[in-house]
């Protein structure tokens, strides 16, 4: 298969940037799903809809509005009422899923392509990501697994916390390069590498 | 002024999108009651102090929320779908976790 | 060390040195110090002049509330004009210069406006510069011409047009409890509040925090009060639970408890740390608000006032105890509250001589008169300042005695040298956050000061709670117990009783004397900054003006850089006087954000510099690497065209569009709005958002179909693509995706809830390349794998899935451009590839790319509509759409279509223009039926879009036209007086090219 | 009669140290009845009341001010005059009020500061400045000034302006109106205020209407807070506060919705710019005030408020609009912003008319439009109380041109108030 071409590349520099002679305090990276598939229940299906992501990636998602799920290689989780992210590394999820959520559960819409994966970890990630979205990261109102939908004014970003201090944010391809460019932007105060 | 969204929690005005005032019924798609129709697209209550009204959380999970907010105080009394959600996974983690 | 600094305390230190100049002089200071204890230390008294009289003016504060010493700051060619010298923290390099005086400081020709005096009365310009009625100068142009020199004579600083090189910042927080003020009362309430486990904000817009504590000299547990303040800072900074925000102002308090903040985060330093802002600008959500923001002293108002060595007593008591700097050698002091007499001893001690202490009140208590024999000082009970004598520095004052209950003066007036005098006029608590957030003051008549609100116990939920002076507890004592209260309530804990810190304090009454001026000859100044005096304030009240507002907008008092934080309360007072009111009937103003100014750069903040982002297609690279000319089209960047060596636009896109049609073009559309509709009710819910049907689509076919919005005008026009049953790919244009989007949303939430559809925005997914020319297909036989492409397995309209180059494709065969053409999808990520391969298979046969202008002209030839024809204003007949409204079902917009306006002849309707004179027209000329260059008139329409057709040969255009369809055939003429492009066009069909498409059917 | 004002009496009261001024208009207590009561002493109130003395000899007039005279939008505004609409009738409307302009200071004897500096509408991609051409031609078409100018003219006209192609948005061009200008908000207000009130208009301050006498379906008075007024006719120009007012005379809805509007001034600056400036790529407008400060705004908030307070989202917007213009103003600082209610209308344009009530007159929805508008909404209201028929000028904005489909839409974006 023809391998995809990243919407970052002339502006993806591996290597340590900004302030980083006082230390890295943040990381930037793309991490590239092979699927990114969006599933969506019709009222009532939703726990149909979370039984057949179980059964097509085996995540267990817990139930409750912006719940998810990340095992390192496939991640889940809730955006909207009944609606969920599955990103996962292996192609043709949005295929199987097709198999198991028939029309009467809900729809499967694959976003492989239309969506851009950013990875920010770090101890300043929370600090970074607060300068755009007007959301509480703190541990206590951001569960590690849960999914946030917002925006960064024209930006759409549906974002997923992955760890204590790791968070995976969705993004439409088309905007991909200028928030990447703004994230690199904002981490040079704290010193950041891209990997 | 912050909107708590049934699904995302208390969120920034910022991610809202008005879409207007929240009483008006619009006629059966083949009603010929012109006047109906005309009332709809047109005429406003506008009231001075708490105003049904709705507003899509279109920097969010996007869903239309059913808001009574004070046009002289901003304060906001209730918010709710305005198409029912019963389905759990609408529940608010905050909910779930307090 | 200058002989006005003092060998010991304060927050500075005294083994660092600073280098700085001031108006070109270079200065030095120490670490800790303001640009104006610095000056101040080298005796430089004069620092500005005032905004009308241009008189020579002096520090009046020692904080944010100056409105005399504004400087500018330089830093190379950018400006920062209008700062407070008191705010501006010195550091090596600091280049500050004085404002608003020519040719300099010490001598300013604009002072002859002094000589106006009365002439320059408050409101004087209403009266006059009306100018002749006629003549040259009649109407507006007198004014003009005068307006033009008083321009010049008025505003401070001076903006720069140099880009600004710093960066600025947001920061989102949210906290349970923001505590403003980091006073005895703020540090009280952070530090019970976070004792509770609450997540916890600190700001204070000093640098140094403490508040009052760095400069009272009060003793707190034993200590200077100054040390604990530090204890207790440093306390705080250890627990993760707290963030303390320093230098940080916080000045708006918006709907829902969210406040915002300016922190001046490297303003201070030589040189901001890499990728460091100068400004943060902090939105803050906080569950509760601490207000311990303090209180304003209050000038007196008596002639001679505003003299440069005349200040406010606590400002000297700071400049004295917190930064080591005495404000005078021989010091005068003149008050009508007890605060006054803490000032005299904490100056003495610091070394200074003082003269007198200057009382209105007849009977000081006996704590106070042991506090002036303490200060060794002269006690003028019942006495009165009615004059200062000087130049630009203060040399000595006149007193007479004073009876405060008639306010008569009697008896020998007697002069006194002093080179300072102090002045206070009680105190106002700075309730401005409070007002924001919509409480109504009320009026203390002990404290002489309008208060906050008290918490009302059944009132709506309690957004903020108020601590220490704020509230008018002036005593430090009262403030601690009050904030460590506040900090625990504002955490949801109960107050439990506890040992509070022991303060040794100066005794003293807060409550003043209700004498707030000195009625003596001379200009008595209330608003400092704006020149505005007590004889102003009561022209206003013989002129009506007297309600506060119109009193502010009449005189300008309080509309000066400190927005009247001094001279409201005075001025308020001698109107209330005037009107034989109490002062609470005269009204307080509302205050606004912000509280105090903020930089413009912090409120763009991260998008100072990048005001939108960009929006890229996948083939955006591949674009740029080959000679695109690209076009910002909303947030996206389009082709424009693909120019060779030395081709104009329009050599370009002619080439580009007649190669389209003689052998093929590839056009990148993936800018197309693209929206999966999905679902049971997916053919439903297209029947009643389009005119036409969609129910009869079948699968893999797709169909052109129009939106209305529902008061039945055209919203929005594109192809829908029926992928299965129930699975539909719906397109629309670039500009309206967003609004096609949020319009199907709503119906389907808010209108027909019923309906069992899904919505999905699809399109980033999807790279799309429009290929099309009479050589169009067999470039596709030629790549593509899994599926014929001929005319039985793709018919126009039809759909297919096959493979280029190994990437699977959908193909849909509609054309835009009028030829034979069809509309590759992939994979955004696969999409260069595609490109390529396709422009590889047409290579030999003479493929060309192109762009916008290319497709724009191949579209007007065939007459299709965009957006410069759907605008808002037209409705399906005025395009000559009609054939697309169903009468078969009802769909959006169907039932108010039909309204008299919107069927009325005389409506601008869609045609065609050909150019008689074969010359280019302009987008945006008028169409009349005759010319009249000289004075154009009587339009009857506009071009919508124009280009040369390389298939006619001629310059033509599509427009808009009064009753357009009944002209076609006849003569008009294009009228465009802002280019003086005149000349005869013919009206025809917007038909232009290929009527009965021919071509694309094929 | 007081004074006249002038350069001599200005020297004479000065003379005798301003002792001599008299109140620039009565405080009167409201008579038992009028010919015409005008509900709302703001800048339209009291346009009309001068306008019904002056042109038609009507001067048993009271204007009845819930507040203080000016309390509403004539002194909120950000003080912009100019007549450069897009559709004739706007464009015809705005070009009046022009005119009247020109001659105010004059003819109130006040100066109100009219200062034609132009307003200068910035494009940054070729199509928009096609667009504006065809603004500029429709004015030109009706006699109305209006030029475009290139991207070289527009930097010797603002050189703090950032034109260069590196900007996100490069000016391309631009639309002048050169007789377009600014205006002394308040002394508009005061200024007609002092001329109704001397030609006998009674202003009547601090006077809440509460409710409206009827005989029947007819309008005969209204009930206020200092008691009954009876009128033959009764003018209601409260916008901002149409929809409350109305309410009071039964009528529940209005193809109206009220807004709040946020405005902000800057410091005091040495002139800075000497022009009307509005940006192309989102909605922000800046100009200096005499005294120096930079008057600018944007898009209203967007949800129906009568707050008069907004929030931080559109302050951000303006701001960062602002800089993307003028990036050299980065450290210059917000000094003061405030909020004002706007009569959103369903199609961006105002309503000047008879009724809705017989003996009522109503003038309403001016959207963003209301200052400018001042002279030729009283001078085009006063005409249609006294004639009980509208003037040619305002023939248009009718109440029931929203159901008719004879909307007047210079924005084209339909029945949602927000966008317009």
């Amino acid at each position: 298969m023809v391998e995809r071409q990243s919407p970052l590349e002339p502006d993806f520099h591996v290597g340590s940037h900004g302030n980083f002679e006082h230390g890295v305090e943040v990381i930037l990276t793309e991490t590239r799903p092979d699927s990114i598939v969006q599933l969506a229940a019709w009222p009532g299906e939703e726990k149909m809809l979370i039984a057949a992501i179980r059964t097509v990636t085996g995540l267990a998602l817990p139930d409750g509005a912006g719940a998810g799920v990340s095992d390192g290689v496939k991640s889940a989780f809730g955006f909207a009422p009944g609606k969920f992210i599955v990103a996962g590394e292996a192609e043709g999820l949005a295929d199987a899923f097709a198999k198991v959520v028939t029309p009467v559960i809900g729809t499967v819409t694959d976003i492989s392509h239309g969506r851009t994966a950013i990875r920010i970890a770090g101890p300043k990630a929370e600090w970074v990501l607060s300068k755009f979205f007007a959301i509480d990261f703190a541990l206590t109102a951001f569960a590690v697994g849960a999914g946030r939908s917002t925006v960064h004014h024209d930006i759409f970003a549906q974002i997923q916390r992955t760890g204590t201090d790791q968070f995976d944010i969705y993004v439409f391809r088309s905007f991909a390069r200028s928030v990447w460019k703004a994230l690199c932007r904002a981490s040079e105060e704290v010193g950041y590498d891209v990997q | 002024m912050l909107i708590t969204c049934p699904y995302c929690g208390p969120r920034d005005v910022i991610e809202f999108t008005y879409q207007g005032d929240g009483n008006r019924a619009r006629p059966e798609p083949a009603s010929q009651n012109f006047e109906a129709w005309n009332a709809y697209v047109y005429d406003r209550l506008n009231p001075a102090g708490d105003h049904n009204e709705i507003w899509q959380h279109s920097g969010g999970c996007r869903a239309h929320l059913r808001v009574v907010r004070n046009t002289l105080t901003h304060e906001i009394s209730s918010v709710t779908f305005v198409r029912g959600h019963h389905g759990s996974a609408s529940r608010p983690e905050a909910e779930d976790r307090s | 060390m200058s002989p006005r600094r003092t060998d010991t305390g304060g927050r500075i230190d005294r083994l660092k040195t600073i280098r700085f100049t001031f108006d070109g002089t270079a200065y030095t200071g120490h670490a800790g110090d303001t640009l104006a204890s610095a000056l101040l230390a080298k005796g430089v008294i004069l620092l500005g002049r005032s905004f009308k009289y241009h008189r020579p003016r002096g520090l009046l504060t020692a904080g944010v509330e100056e409105p005399n010493a504004l400087v500018t700051v330089l830093k190379g060619e950018v400006r920062e004009p209008n700062i407070p010298a008191t705010m501006v923290e010195i550091h090596d390099g600091l280049v500050a210069v004085s404002q608003n005086r020519f040719p300099s400081l010490a001598f300013d020709i604009n002072a002859v406006n002094q000589l106006g005096g009365k002439l320059l009365s408050a409101g004087f310009y209403y009266k006059t510069f009306m100018g002749p009625v006629v003549g040259p100068l009649k109407g507006t142009r007198f004014w003009m011409f005068c307006e033009h020199f008083i321009r010049r004579a008025a505003g401070l600083g001076s903006a720069g047009s140099a880009k600004d090189t710093a960066r600025y910042e947001r920061m989102n927080a949210f906290c349970d409890v923001l505590v403003v003020g980091s006073g005895p009362a703020g540090l009280m309430a952070a530090k019970a509040a976070s004792d509770q486990g609450a997540r916890v904000i600190l700001a204070d817009l000093e640098p140094r925090l403490g508040g009052s504590a760095n400069w009272t000299g009060e003793t707190i547990d034993g200590a200077p009060a100054a040390d604990w303040a530090r204890r207790t800072v440093a306390q705080l900074e250890g627990r993760d639970n707290v963030r303390l925000l320093p230098r940080t102002t916080v000045w708006g308090y918006y709907d829902g408890n969210t406040l915002a903040a300016l922190e001046r985060v490297s303003d201070h330093k030589d040189q901001p740390g890499k990728g460091e802002p100068r400004h943060r600008h902090w939105a803050i959500r906080a569950k509760s608000v601490v207000l311990a923001t303090g209180a304003f002293e209050r000038p007196l108002v008596f002639p001679g006032n505003d003299r440069p060595g005349v200040m406010l007593a606590h400002a000297a008591e700071r400049f004295a105890n917190e930064f080591g700097v005495l404000p005078g050698q021989r010091i005068a002091l003149f008050t009508n509250n007890d605060s006054a007499y803490r000032a005299a001893v904490a100056l003495k001690k610091a070394g200074a001589a003082i003269a007198a202490i200057v009382d209105v009140r007849p009977e000081p208590s006996a704590d106070m008169r042991e506090l002036a024999t303490e200060a060794g000082a002269e006690l003028l009970a019942a006495h009165a300042v009615i004059a200062t004598e000087g130049g630009r520095a203060l040399s000595g004052l006149k007193l007479q005695r004073f009876d405060m209950s008639n306010g008569a003066l009697n008896g020998e007036a007697r002069s006194m040298h002093a080179d300072c005098l102090l002045m206070s006029g009680g105190w106002s608590p700075t309730i401005h956050l409070a007002s924001q957030a919509g409480a109504r003051a009320e009026w203390d008549a002990a404290r002489q000061a309008f208060l906050p609100p008290k918490p009302a116990q059944d009132g709506p939920v309690q957004r903020w709670i108020g601590a220490g002076a704020f509230t008018g507890s002036f005593s430090t004592a009262a403030a601690m117990a009050e904030g460590r209260a506040a900090g625990i309530s504002a955490a949801g804990a109960t107050n439990t009783p506890a040992a509070l810190p022991v303060v040794d304090a100066v005794p003293g009454d807060p409550d003043p004397a209700p004498v707030f001026e000195i009625r003596a000859s001379g200009k008595s100044f209330v608003d400092f900054q704006h020149d505005v005096t007590a004889e102003d304030v009561r022209l206003a009240h013989r002129e009506g003006f007297v309600s506060v507002e119109h009193l502010k907008r009449y005189t300008t008092l309080g509309m000066a850089t400190d927005q009247g934080k001094s001279s409201n309360i005075p001025g308020l007072a001698i109107m209330a006087e005037a009107l034989g009111k109490p002062i609470p009937e005269v009204g307080t103003t509302r205050f606004r954000p912000p509280f105090a100014p903020v930089s413009i750069g912090s409120l763009a903040a991260e998008r100072f510099g990048d005001l939108r982002p960009e929006r890229l297609t996948p083939m955006h690279d591949w674009h740029l690497a080959n000679g695109a000319t690209m076009y910002s089209a909303g947030l996206w960047y389009r082709p424009m065209i693909y120019a060779l060596a030395g081709e104009t636009v329009e050599q370009a896109y002619v080439r580009e569009a007649r190669a389209t049609r003689e052998s093929a073009g590839i056009v990148d559309v993936s800018t197309l709005g693209k929206i999966a509709v999905q679902g049971p009710d997916a053919a439903e819910f297209l029947d009643r958002v389009y005119t036409n049907m969609f129910s009869t689509l079948a699968v893999g076919k797709a169909r052109y179909g129009l939106m209305l919005r529902e008061d039945g005008l055209a919203f929005d026009d594109g192809t829908t693509w029926r992928l299965g049953e129930q699975d539909f790919l719906m397109t629309t244009t670039t500009a309206n995706a967003g609004k096609v989007m949020q319009h199907l949303e709503y119906f389907l939430d808010v209108i027909w809830p019923d309906l069992k559809v899904h919505v999905t925005s699809v399109t980033d997914e999807w790279a799309g390349a429009a290929i099309g020319g009479p050589k169009a297909r067999q470039i596709l036989a030629t790549c593509v794998t899994g599926t014929a492409v001929g005319n039985a397995t793709l018919p126009f309209m039809g759909i297919v899935r096959g493979r280029i180059a190994d990437v699977p494709v959908m193909i849909c065969r509609l054309s835009f451009s009028g030829e034979m053409a069809f509309e590759v999808y992939c994979g955004a990520g696969h999409s260069t590839h595609v490109w390529e391969a396709l422009l590889d298979a047409g290579k030999p046969f003479g493929l060309v790319t192109y762009g916008l202008e290319a497709l724009g002209t191949m579209r007007i030839e065939k007459g299709h509509v965009t957006g410069a024809e759907i605008d808002g204003r037209t409705t399906a007949r005025d395009l000559h759409l009609d054939w697309m409204l169903s009468k078969k079902k009802p769909f959006i917009g169907s039932a108010m279509m039909d309204r008299e306006g919107l069927i009325a002849s005389e409506r601008l309707e869609l045609v065609g223009l050909i150019a008689l004179d074969n010359r280019p027209l302009n987008g945006g000329a008028h169409i009349v039926e005759e010319v009249d260059e000289a004075n154009p008139h009587d339009s009857i329409g506009h071009i919508t879009a124009c280009c040369y057709s390389p298939a006619l040969g001629k310059y033509i255009a599509l427009a808009l036209v009064k009753g357009g369809k009944a002209r076609r055939g006849t003569r008009a003429h294009v009228s465009d007086p802002l280019r003086g492009r005149f000349g005869p066009v013919e009206i025809v069909s917007n038909h232009f090219y290929d009527p009965d498409g021919n071509r694309m059917h094929g | 009669m007081m004074a006249e004002y002038s350069a001599l009496s200005l020297l004479a009261n000065a003379l005798k140290g301003n002792k001599d001024w008299k109140p620039a208009w009565r405080k009167p207590d409201p008579k038992a009845s009028y010919d015409v009561i005008i509900i709302g002493g703001g800048g339209h109130g009291l346009s009309t009341a001068y306008y019904l003395a002056k042109e038609h000899g009507i001067t048993n007039v009271a204007v009845l001010e819930k507040g203080w005279l000016g309390s509403g939008n004539v002194g909120r505004n950000t003080t912009a005059v100019r007549s450069n609409y897009l559709l004739p009738a706007n464009t015809r409307f705005y070009e009046h009020s022009m005119k009247l302009w020109e001659n105010l200071s004059h003819d109130l004897n006040y100066n109100v500061m009219f200062s034609q500096r132009g307003c200068l509408n910035l494009a940054h991609t070729p199509a928009q400045f096609d667009d504006y051409a065809r603004r500029g031609n429709a004015m030109r078409h009706l006699g109305v000034d209006a030029e475009l100018m290139t991207t070289a003219q527009i930097k010797r006209l603002i050189p703090a302006l950032d034109v260069s192609d590196s900007a996100r948005f490069p000016v391309v061009g631009g639309l002048m109106q050169r007789r377009a200008g600014t205006a002394r908000h308040d002394a508009v207000a005061w200024g007609y205020a002092r001329g109704a009130d001397r030609r006998g208009v009674d202003i009547i301050e601090n006077c809440e209407v509460t409710g409206f006498l009827r005989d029947g379906d007819r309008i005969t008075g209204v009930t206020t807070s200092r008691g009954d007024i009876r009128a033959k006719k009764v003018a209601v120009s409260v916008a901002g506060s149409t929809g409350r007012v109305m309410r009071l005379a039964g009528i529940e809805t209005m193809p109206i919705e009220s807004h709040v509007l946020q405005a902000f001034v800057t410091e005091s600056l040495k002139p800075f710019i000497d022009t009307v400036v509005t940006f192309g790529m989102g909605h922000f407008y800046l100009s200096q005030s005499d005294k120096g400060g930079l008057v600018y705004g944007g898009d209203i908030d967007g949800y129906n408020s009568y707050a008069q307070r907004g929030n931080l989202p559109v302050v951000d917007e303006v701001m960062s609009e602002m800089l993307a213009l003028f990036p050299g103003l980065a450290r210059v600082r917000m000094l003061r912003s405030w909020g004002g209610v706007c009569d959103m209308s369903m199609d961006g344009s105002p309503i000047i008319t008879t009724g809705p009530l017989p003996g009522m007159y109503l003038n309403c929805g001016w959207c963003y439009g209301g200052f400018k508008a001042t002279p030729a909404s009283g001078w085009c209201f006063a005409w249609t109380i006294a004639k009980d028929e509208p003037h040619d000028l305002n023939a248009s904005f009718t109440l029931d041109r929203f159901h008719r489909g004879l909307v007047i839409d210079d924005k084209g974006q339909g029945a949602t108030p927000r966008l317009h």
